[in-house]
């Protein structure tokens, strides 16, 4: 069983206490979305605009547990004023961590929770995640991998309908 | 089973507590303690060893073989209709029993085969801000295809249905779908009330006991509901069987739910002619190992006495309250009813500023075990002005060991969030 | 289990038997031989001990709790998905497969969901003329809603479906529902072959593989079928679940089924917004219970091997049809293919004028288990011009003791009836 | 467990053998109905004059098994010729004794099968029923009860249809 510590790095509980990027832009110009954690009721608002393929301001707005709180407070600091190209890797890169692959499942063939599909994971960079790498144990408990990725669903899902890949 | 006085003045759940196997379980190192009744019960021995002997001497199809064991399955899974059926005081348990998989299934039974033919276009459904999305989401696919208008009956801040202007808002509608009990606030609504004022205006009541009759003692008759659903897992029983009771003469004039095998009389390639009441709404195989289970979960409520049980869990609450507010004071608030007489045992919170998934969490490092999230209910969450409650709901083998274990692990959980 | 090789060439029927408690019985003082397989198969222990071990160790709902054993529930009911959607070759496991009771409800949700937004006043459904109630009533419920025309695929003597017209029967169409194989004859039908014919046309394919998963190699993608249903307890599995596979694609574009809980991402007053598949589809508490049971049966199935059951099973039929026409030369007719390779393990038989029920009824007194009735394929029955046949299906743990023992009575029933 | 002799009578087989009042009577005037057995496919026809009170004439047509078939023949016989009151009688009298009180089942509280109903069932006088009583050793076989009543409840909706109670 793994411990508390392993889902509560101080890094999280301090972007939970002081969540960097609160609030909403202006929309429009700014793009709105709204994600929904369907399990706890967690509902979460990230504006963003993008200008000249650049993430050019991010804000965070609805409410929920410490980890998705934290975890998008975390996201909006790691994507404010980078490119689009590079944000949408971010976003592949830390949905990867969150897959449960190689974590508490006995074996492959034993099946597996629905975010994990990929039969032949790719290898994830967690060095390119800096900070983000500290939600990494939240893959220890598959319930909460839902509110670690609610916020990059939702800026995905931003990013598609402010310029469609 | 355990000696166990129905007539006694006091549950004995130490001992009956050993019925339950997952009981006996640690977590984390810790005891478990089981809080989380409202969204699943456990099972007794009784239960598992009553399927277990069907499965190993019994299982055939039901309804068609000739043979010894199958005349033998449907024996037993009749007799386990009826058994159910007497359970709520049906008056006709063998008609007005249906089988289905679950609580919500059964509704949606009633909204598609009631509603379809009853409602029109521009008719009123009342429902109340407390349903269950299993009480509200069939009704508004069926608003949304027929143009129906829904009614809210509200709550007040206790949690209570606000009944004062019930004879206008259900005035004009064709149905009101209402729970016996609500699994967040725990609210003991006034059924046959609501029943008397809904069928004066014309409507019928579509009543969700999936809280109460696990909980309470129950009688449709005195309920004076047109129809009840609720759900075997919640009443000690197994998962994949729901009931629906409903009045002969509503159920028997509805047609067919979905199609298949059973519930015709007859098919032929230009039509179908469908079979009598219950099996009318009971396509395809059933849930058949899950029917003996659930007749054995009945009889072993029975055995205990649902008048104890209630009596039980009446103390339990009201001690469990009690003590959460004296050691926390303001910190917690506990939504619903202030008197255990008035609710079941579900007691829905809010610690401090913790997020309802980050309790849930702490206390399950003490084997602790509650529901973190919207209930199922988020127009109620709405109203409550949350997006989710932390939910500690007791049951039969619960008792205050379990209650001091929860506010031990609270105090930790505030403790870890500083 | 057992020590069955999966690789060899012979079941070892006896060793494997044990595992089936219920085949140890005695009936009417003969040990029991169980015939109607095609009704409802036995389960062995292992499917029997993984659900008891799950519900003495980890029952908790599934989905909502962040606790200990709701997280562990979740992860085996979900493991339990992906382990089913590979055994039948689901490109797309944890989406494409659906929980619901029976493979009945599997065709209904099909009929509803897909049918009620892509059939149109004047549409053509073709089926089949040996399809079971399950795939021909969800269809006329909605042909009678919605003004559709059924047509239907003929069969011919030997109980094949003639195929030689296909393209103008599925001219036109939407859909073509067709069973992989027949309950009633056993006809293993050429499903690759219909599925690109009705592709040409526009029509998607909805199979019913509630005879064929059990007995057969199943890859989704070779029979080129759009939708596959299945049941678990005819695949020695639990009663009360049912499975439904379907392509991503197309599930993914249709609306729920029932509503309530699970099923949606939120609920307002005023509407809901329905959740991703395969959730979109399973409205309630699903059968959890019986998914690990499902779960434990395919691992059962899968360890023996299904090309080695498939084998088996031919090798039985084939001896099976020549002993019984052996035997009784002209007093017996068994419907369907004659060659076994064409068929699976499912003899429907007239014996002399001796009525199904009468026939069922002595083998009884042999402790001989068969099938008497329409088999829920009523214009079959009426094509073959009977009001019922009596059936004797084989599964793995059948050999030819078994085939003996039903020969030697229905000498005896000859003999009865004089 | 019930033996074959209590199923198969003597009388039964030769009723099965020799139907009386085998086929149609024209219709109208002749009232017609038809019964279907769900559980295996066996249909009943019965036709059936009602002059003056009393059915003057009846026939079965349609096929099943040797219980079904049977039961027909013996109640055609039955009720040929006796006032439309009597019959009613008859009926719930045949019926009554093919409900399963005090057969199989171990006890009332442990439940019963649908056709068992009444809390308190009415005794039965099984000498009224004459050749009938023959059929008393279907009830130990619940699943041929069906079989067995399959002609009386089309005889019941007919004698409704023809003259409403
Ligand atoms: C071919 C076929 N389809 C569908 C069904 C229905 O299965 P279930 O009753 O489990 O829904 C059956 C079994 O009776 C069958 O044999
Ligand atoms: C009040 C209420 N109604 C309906 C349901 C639905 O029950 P089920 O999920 O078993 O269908 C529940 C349980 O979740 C409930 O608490």
């Amino acid at each position: 069983m793994p411990g508390l510590e392993d889902l509560y790095r101080e890094i999280i509980l301090d972007h939970y206490r002081s969540p960097r990027n609160r609030g909403e832009l202006e929309s429009p110009p700014a793009q709105r979305v709204e994600g929904f954690n369907p399990l706890c009721g967690d509902e979460i608002v990230v504006t963003l605009e993008v200008t000249g393929g650049v993430v050019s301001d991010i804000k965070i707005a609805g409410s929920g547990c410490s980890i998705s709180q934290s975890s998008a407070s975390l996201m909006s600091a790691a994507v404010k004023g980078r490119p689009v190209t590079e944000v949408r890797e971010l976003i592949r890169t830390f949905k990867g961590m969150m897959s449960i692959h190689g974590s508490t499942l006995p074996s492959a063939d034993d099946g597996s929770t629905p975010d994990d599909e990929a039969s032949e994971p790719e290898p994830i960079d967690i060095e390119a995640l800096g900070e983000l790498a500290a939600l990494q144990g939240v893959v220890k408990f598959p319930v909460r991998i839902k509110c670690a990725t609610l916020s990059w669903n939702t800026l995905a899902q931003g990013l598609d309908e402010s310029e469609p890949a | 089973m355990a000696e166990l006085n129905g007539t006694g003045a006091e549950l004995d759940v130490a001992t009956l507590r050993k019925d339950f196997p997952l009981l006996s379980l640690e977590v984390n190192g810790h005891p478990i303690t089981y809080l989380d009744s409202a969204a699943s019960s456990q099972r007794p021995v009784q239960v598992l060893d009553a399927m277990r002997e069907y499965d190993e001497t019994t299982h055939a199809n039901v309804h068609r073989g000739v043979y010894g064991i199958a005349e033998e399955a449907t024996r037993r899974f009749e007799a386990a209709r009826i058994n159910v059926g007497r359970f709520v005081g049906a008056p006709n348990p063998s008609r007005e029993i249906v089988f289905a998989k679950n609580a919500t299934e059964c509704l949606n039974l009633v909204a598609r085969t009631w509603g379809s033919t009853h409602l029109h276009a521009g008719d009123t459904v009342v429902l109340t801000e407390m349903e269950h999305h299993a009480n509200i989401v069939p009704w508004q696919m069926l608003a949304a295809e027929q143009e129906l208008n829904l009614r809210w009956i509200p709550i007040d801040d206790d949690g209570h249905l606000v009944l004062d202007d019930l004879e206008q808002l259900v005035d004009g509608a064709k149905l009101v779908g209402v729970t016996c009990m609500s699994n967040v606030l725990g609210t003991l609504n006034p059924m046959r009330h609501i029943a008397d004022v809904a069928h004066a205006a014309g409507a019928i009541v579509v009543a969700d006991g999936a809280q109460s009759v696990p909980h309470l003692p129950t009688d449709v008759t005195s309920l004076g509901v047109d129809v009840l659903a609720f759900s075997a897992h919640k009443m000690v029983g197994p998962t994949g069987i729901g009931v629906l009771w409903g009045r002969d003469e509503l159920l028997s004039d509805l047609p067919p739910f979905l199609g298949g095998g059973e519930m015709i009389l007859d098919v032929r390639k230009d039509g179908f002619t469908p079979n009598d009441i219950p099996w009318r709404f009971e396509a395809g195989t059933p849930p058949i190992t899950e029917a003996i289970g659930l007749g054995a979960a009945v009889d072993y409520l029975r055995g205990i006495g649902m008048e104890l049980i209630r009596a039980h869990e009446i103390a339990l609450t009201t001690y469990a309250m009690a003590a959460l507010h004296e050691r926390f004071g303001d910190d917690i608030h506990i939504f619903g009813p202030k008197d255990a007489v008035e609710r079941g045992g579900v007691l829905s919170f809010a610690f401090r500023d913790v997020h309802p998934h980050d309790i849930s969490q702490i206390l399950d490092q003490y084997g602790v075990c509650v529901r973190a999230g919207h209930h199922c209910a988020k127009p109620l969450m709405r109203r409550l002005g949350v997006n989710a409650t932390a939910r500690a709901s007791f049951a039969l083998y619960n008792d205050k060991s379990d209650v001091d274990t929860l506010i031990e692990a609270l105090d930790a959980t505030g403790a870890f969030f500083g």
